[in-house]
């Protein structure tokens, strides 16, 4: 991507983020609507691509931020009255702040596997936590509110419609993933390339790793809160089961099946896979995992850089 | 509430007992782990295919430890089918990429079974009927005898690794894969038996552990998580710490339930987890065996 | 020079010719020829990183080289995976020794001994003909062999080889890291070897042992063999030896 | 009648082959056409969505879910539809999962247009997809979730559950716990949502009865060694009472006998434990287990109905067919087929023609009064207007020889409890 010219990148980012933002407006409802929930998981999987691909750390604990997220913006959503969004989103990025510090603390420490392991482990610490303590978390049926409105003291006051909710998550979506594309080519950025790369040797040159690695989990979780946020906008509620470790799973996956280390690859790896989920459960209504699980068994071999890697080398030719 | 002396020595047993198991259903994983590096992600589903082979077995002949035989041997060879055309390919690439093909073989698995079998859960009826009285509790022979017969199977497996010539090749496998080739052990053979008997013993331990519970497709989905922490805690590969890790984490969960409100007893054996992975992170008996 | 030709006595046991291969996108083997006879011991110099090792581990099956023949008792290997090499009687010691440091010393050599169509005498005479060679070894034969001092783990590295009963051993720099005493013993071995009709390809920076041991050179330099000579018209030239080592 | 019978076992294999490659009703009614439908001419079809844990761990009690629909929507096409229109079943699979059946829940509303929705397994996932059917103002009749805060805190306008909740069977079986079982009590309860507040519905009752509730075991979801966890009941009290369902009620149940428990104490508890569909997998171990549940696959009075003859008869066919085994069906067999039926009296009664009419189907839904008959095989039913909860007839059970034995029926005016509940 880097090696073309910068104006062929720019303009096909233009044409399509213009794709997207006329997509509402002239898909069926439940087509547009799938597409911002592909935004949104896209979103959290290109946030632990950030890890995965550019750190070289595998997260399998992305599930806590983004539940964190979710239930942060619940919290706000439920206890504030008049219910908020910019509280949503802020209580939203602080649980999954919160969440991130305390595995980022720990899990750093350790690599590769044991990394992933560990990070897996916290979040299903957070899931028994947030699953039994009813009280409050509403347990297994989790929490149901309201979506607020979109407002902007003194500019604009706007009920959240599936349209605008979209245009709103395109551009936060968007929005992250310029940011995160300037964290990744900056001198920071390519600190944590060089850590993917030999982390003995970038310790040798006197980086401190451990504390670069903490910042790199930090963020990520964040993104990853932010795209749990929007979530539960979306969707109006918030439930354990987004806790649960088989979500992170699910992440992984969308990054190897995209392609890790690009960013856009997660994203696309989320559509691939949502819309096959969505294709096939059209036509074997109760069966469909096992061609599902073929796809993926099939793709995990033979497409080991994923479907960007795949389609590039593919374009080469 | 006061703990009473009794209440512990019971859940001595019931952690001995439950470690057994969790040991046996571990030792496969492990193996495969550590020799291999595949992090097994279907474990759970072989696990649950051998109690319906159990189930299967049983209906036909009647006989419980033809059934577990038949288990054994079933998925030892669905391993080895699994492992040749979905594992094999993968040699070599970042484990990673096994975690993925495993989940998406547990996919496929879990529903072949759902649509094979359908969803009511089946039975298998224990062998041995007779309890003896433990404290204030009636406590069933049968889970003793589980307890023995995984002592057995993992003691068995462990002198097959100690004293075969293939034992030898295997952990020969495991510590130089390269080297082992070049000493001309037929590793591709090696690994395909290797994941074969680690299935095996995953069907196995399904159809000893069917009895306890009910045989449906989801039955592998409560292990896979609670084995994939005793072979880290016990050290990636290493056998025999994992049966130890096994024993010593269904103990803890079960001296925990006596205190702490029993969902999060759960949550001590991730804190041990998480204290091994940063105190001692290749496992917290790595040195005492291997 | 015509890399290659200048046959080698007797009958050819080992033929390499216009090896290529890459680690990664680095060129590592620029067409590598080579010819060993049959018990001959055949030196490999050159300087780090020219691709010695790479031209050992191609010969043994554990690099996939890109282009390039291998034959072996006149028969083509280049596809045979590793194990079955190694059955054919390549036996191969490498850099870093590699021995199964959990494994006993015994278990170490039974990983070369137990293969198919060796009778239980012949396992016990020939573990019995090794524990001869190396008596170090007796003392140790129930030790882990990460036990054993890096001098013990050569003697052991070379005897696990020897297990298989090779015509030829690839040995990479054997004595690398051992005390100057170790490098004699490294010396007798290899004339048992030879003793045994055991070729020899050995890879070392020592120069004085590898003229010593072998009777002909190969000089690699950026994976290719620059000069090929016997040992004798190296003696009589030593601006050569220095040309490719750098010395 | 015998010619009707005819055409529901032709049938059945036509409609389950639908469900298994059939993409949504209205596609493969064009590909396969039922026998029935030459009938209805050009009438357009009420599309009616359904949506079931088909995978995942709550497959078992989706599939024979389903089943009852199926029935039910068969049986009303084969009798001439709803004011002369066919019925259009639509099914998605949630995978037991929330999020999976959110989007699907969305598909079926604004892909397929389905005019009102039968169905729901999972609480969390009825509860996750109360919005849509506000959003989109359609009916939704719960087919299984049981989670009290549907039709209490969290009610909504829209949803409609047919059946009998927890704090319902709570007051319907107190009296005979405490009355002929034993004065003390210990709760074992799947420690979650729905285990906690039905532990807390039925130590209020038992307390109520002059029963006493002397403690309480707790046990994580998806256990499947609960041994530790029970083998710490010990003390002075008369009897066990489960809370639990599916594979955990299973285990649950095989490892209470396995230490003697059952022996030792009373053992009774939510019926959900010996539901039809698991005791197959218990065998002799859950003999003298005594439960509550709305229907039993039983002919004893009062059940010796022809209604509920021909309903045991043709739901056991079905079943069949999807479970090699060969399981009775279960009492989620039972409420989504009457459920179905509900919505059909609804229609009827006013008119509906489409998602425009749904106020109107609320109106007659609320307060609707159903009667014991072929329509409804479990018994009469009042769906209560102020929190769209029904109140029906309860069953007393106790196993033995594997089988359910009815040991008292509980009026439905004697499981009353007061409406919480406030349509926003």
């Amino acid at each position: 991507m880097s090696r073309r010219p910068a104006s062929i990148y720019w303009i096909g980012f233009s044409i399509v983020v213009a794709a997207l933002i006329a997509a509402p407006l002239v898909l069926p409802t439940f087509w547009a609507r799938l597409l911002t929930e592909i935004l949104i998981w896209g979103l959290l999987a290109m946030s632990s691509d950030l890890l995965i691909g550019y750190t070289g750390m595998v997260s399998f604990g992305h599930s806590a931020f983004f539940g964190l997220g979710m239930y942060g913006a619940a919290a706000a959503l439920l206890t504030v009255s008049p219910p908020n969004l910019w509280l949503a989103l802020a209580y939203g990025l602080l649980g999954a702040a919160a969440a991130a510090g305390f595995v980022a603390y720990f899990s750093t420490r350790l690599r590769d596997i044991y990394f992933a392991i560990t990070t897996l482990i916290f979040s299903q610490i957070f899931y028994v936590i947030i699953f039994t303590w009813t009280a409050v978390t509403g347990g297994e049926n989790g929490l149901t509110f309201e979506r607020p409105l979109l407002a902007v003291p003194g500019l604009i006051r706007l009920h959240l419609t599936p349209t605008n909710l979209h245009w709103f998550v395109l551009a936060v979506v968007v929005g992250s993933y310029l940011l995160l594309r300037r964290i990744t080519q900056s001198p920071f950025g390519m600190v944590l390339q060089s850590i993917r790369e030999n982390e003995a040797r970038t310790r040798a040159i006197g980086y401190p790793v451990e504390r670069y690695k903490i910042v790199a989990v930090m963020l990520s979780g964040l993104f990853a809160g932010l795209a749990g946020v929007f979530y539960a906008l979306q969707n109006e509620f918030a439930a354990p089961d987004f806790v649960f470790f088989i979500v992170s799973g699910e992440t992984v996956i969308y990054n190897v099946v995209g392609g890790i280390g690009t960013l856009v690859g997660p994203i696309v790896g989320a559509a691939f896979f949502l819309l096959l989920r969505e294709g096939l459960s059209r036509f074997f209504t109760e069966f469909y995992l096992i061609p599902v699980g073929v796809i993926f068994v099939a793709m995990v071999i033979f497409m080991p850089q994923g479907l960007l890697g795949f389609m590039r080398r593919w374009l080469n030719q | 509430m006061a703990i009473s002396l009794q209440q512990i020595l019971i859940q001595t047993v019931n952690g001995v007992v439950t470690g057994m198991i969790l040991a046996l259903v571990a030792s496969g994983l492990t193996l495969i782990f550590g020799i291999m590096d595949i992090v097994n992600f279907a474990h759970g589903e072989l696990f649950m295919l051998g109690a319906y082979v159990g189930v299967l077995t049983l209906a036909a002949a009647g006989s419980f430890w033809l059934a577990l035989l038949s288990a054994m041997v079933a998925i030892a060879l669905l391993g080895a089918l699994i492992y040749v055309t979905t594992l094999r390919p993968l040699l070599g690439r970042d484990p990673l990429t096994t975690i993925l093909a495993t989940f998406g073989l547990s996919l496929i698995l879990q529903n072949y079974a759902l649509w094979q079998f359908g969803p009511v859960a089946r039975k298998i009826a224990e062998p041995i009927s007779g309890h003896f009285t433990l404290f204030y509790l009636d406590y069933p022979w049968y889970r003793v005898v589980i307890a023995l017969i995984a002592g057995a199977m993992i003691f068995a497996l462990w002198m097959f690794l100690k004293f075969g010539t293939w034992g030898i090749w295997i952990r020969a496998t495991t510590q130089d894969r390269v080297m082992a080739q070049a000493m001309g052990i037929p590793v591709p053979l090696v690994l395909a038996t290797v994941f074969a008997i680690g299935s095996g013993m995953a069907g196995a331990s399904g159809v000893l552990f069917g009895p306890l519970t009910a045989v449906d497709h989801a039955m592998g989905l409560d292990w896979i998580l609670k084995v994939f922490i005793v072979v880290v805690v016990g050290g990636m590969g290493n056998l025999a710490g994992s049966i130890v890790a096994a024993i010593f984490i269904s103990l803890l969960e079960a001296y925990a339930s006596l205190w702490v409100s029993p969902a999060q007893a759960v949550i001590v054996s991730f804190v041990v987890l998480i204290l091994t992975l940063l105190f001692r992170p290749t496992g917290l008996f790595a040195t005492a065996t291997r | 020079m015509n890399p290659g030709s200048g046959a080698a006595p007797g009958a050819v046991l080992l033929e390499v010719d216009g090896l290529h291969s890459f680690y990664g996108k680095s060129h590592i083997l620029h067409g590598v020829s080579l010819v060993i006879g049959r018990g001959e011991v055949v030196g490999l110099l050159g300087r780090n990183g020219v691709g010695k090792s790479t031209t050992l581990k191609a010969i043994m099956g554990l690099v996939q080289p890109s282009e390039g023949q291998i034959a072996f008792e006149a028969q083509p290997i280049i596809g045979l995976p590793a194990h079955r090499r190694a059955r054919l009687g390549i036996g191969y010691v490498p850099e870093e020794r590699r021995i199964f440091r959990f494994l006993t010393v015994t278990e170490n050599l039974r990983t070369g001994l137990d293969r198919h169509g060796v009778s239980k005498q012949r396992k016990k005479a020939l573990l019995e003909k090794i524990y001869e060679f190396f008596p170090v070894l007796v003392e140790r034969r129930n030790q882990a062999g990460g036990t054993l001092s890096g001098g013990e783990q050569q003697m052991l590295a070379i005897a696990r080889a020897m297990m298989l009963e090779p015509k030829i051993i690839l040995l990479d720099e054997p004595t690398e890291g051992l005390m100057p005493r170790m490098v004699g013993q490294i010396r007798e071995i290899i004339s048992v070897l030879q003793a045994e009709n055991v070729a020899v390809l050995l890879v070392e920076q020592n120069v004085p042992l590898t003229l010593e041991a072998a009777s002909r050179i190969y000089l690699l330099e950026k994976g290719m063999v620059r000069h090929h000579a016997t040992v004798a018209e190296l003696r009589a030239d030593h601006s050569i030896i220095q040309q490719y080592m750098g010395v | 009648m015998s010619d009707v019978e005819n055409v529901a076992e032709n049938a059945a294999p036509t409609r389950r082959r639908l469900l298994g490659w059939g993409a949504s009703g209205a596609v493969a009614t064009m590909l396969l056409p039922a026998p029935w439908r030459a009938a209805f001419g050009d009438a357009k079809p009420y599309k009616i969505g359904s949506l079931q844990p088909l995978t995942g761990v709550a497959a078992v009690g989706g599939k024979t879910a389903l089943v009852g629909i199926q029935m039910a929507i068969d049986r009303i096409n084969k009798l001439g539809g709803i004011n002369g229109r066919p019925v259009d079943l639509i099914v998605a699979d949630d995978q037991s999962k929330p999020d999976i059946g959110r989007r699907a829940v969305e598909k079926m509303v604004t892909e397929d247009n389905i005019d009102a929705h039968v169905g729901g397994f999972l609480s969390n996932i009825c509860l996750a997809c109360m919005p849509v059917w506000e959003d989109h103002q359609l009916a939704n009749m719960i087919g299984v979730c049981l989670d009290t805060t549907l039709t209490t805190t969290k009610c909504n306008r829209y949803t409609f559950r047919t059946f009998d909740f927890a704090p319902a069977q709570a007051v319907a079986f107190a009296p005979y716990l405490v009355g002929k079982l034993g004065k003390k009590w210990h709760i074992i309860y799947a420690d979650y949502a729905w285990g906690q507040s039905t532990r807390d519905a039925y130590t209020r009752e038992i307390e109520k009865q002059g029963g006493q509730v002397v403690g309480s075991t707790g046990i994580p979801l998806g256990t499947a060694d609960t041994t530790p966890f029970i083998s710490k009941i010990n003390g002075d009290f008369d009897g066990l009472f489960g809370i639990s369902f599916g594979t955990d009620g299973t285990s649950l149940a095989n490892q209470l006998y396995d230490l003697g428990l059952t022996k030792k104490y009373k053992w009774a508890g939510d019926g959900a434990i010996a539901e039809s569909t698991n005791l197959p997998a218990l065998g002799n171990k859950i003999e003298g287990f005594v439960g509550i549940n709305r229907y039993l696959p039983v002919l004893d009075p009062p059940l010796d109905t022809p209604a509920n003859r021909k309903f045991l008869d043709e739901a056991t066919a079905r079943l069949k067919k999807i479970d090699p085994s060969g399981p009775l069906p279960d009492r989620y067999t039972q409420s989504n087929y009457e459920a179905i039926n509900a919505l059909k009296l609804g229609i009827e009664k006013s008119g509906f023609q489409g998602r425009e009419d749904t106020p109107k189907l609320i109106a007659a839904l609320e307060g609707l009064e159903m009667k014991e008959g072929d329509d409804f095989p479990q018994g009469d039913k009042t769906l209560r207007k102020e929190d769209h909860q029904a109140f029906l007839r309860e069953l007393l059970f106790v196993i033995k020889n594997g089988k359910p034995h009815i040991l008292e029926a509980v009026p439905k005016d004697k499981t009353l409890v007061p409406p919480a509940c406030s349509f926003a």
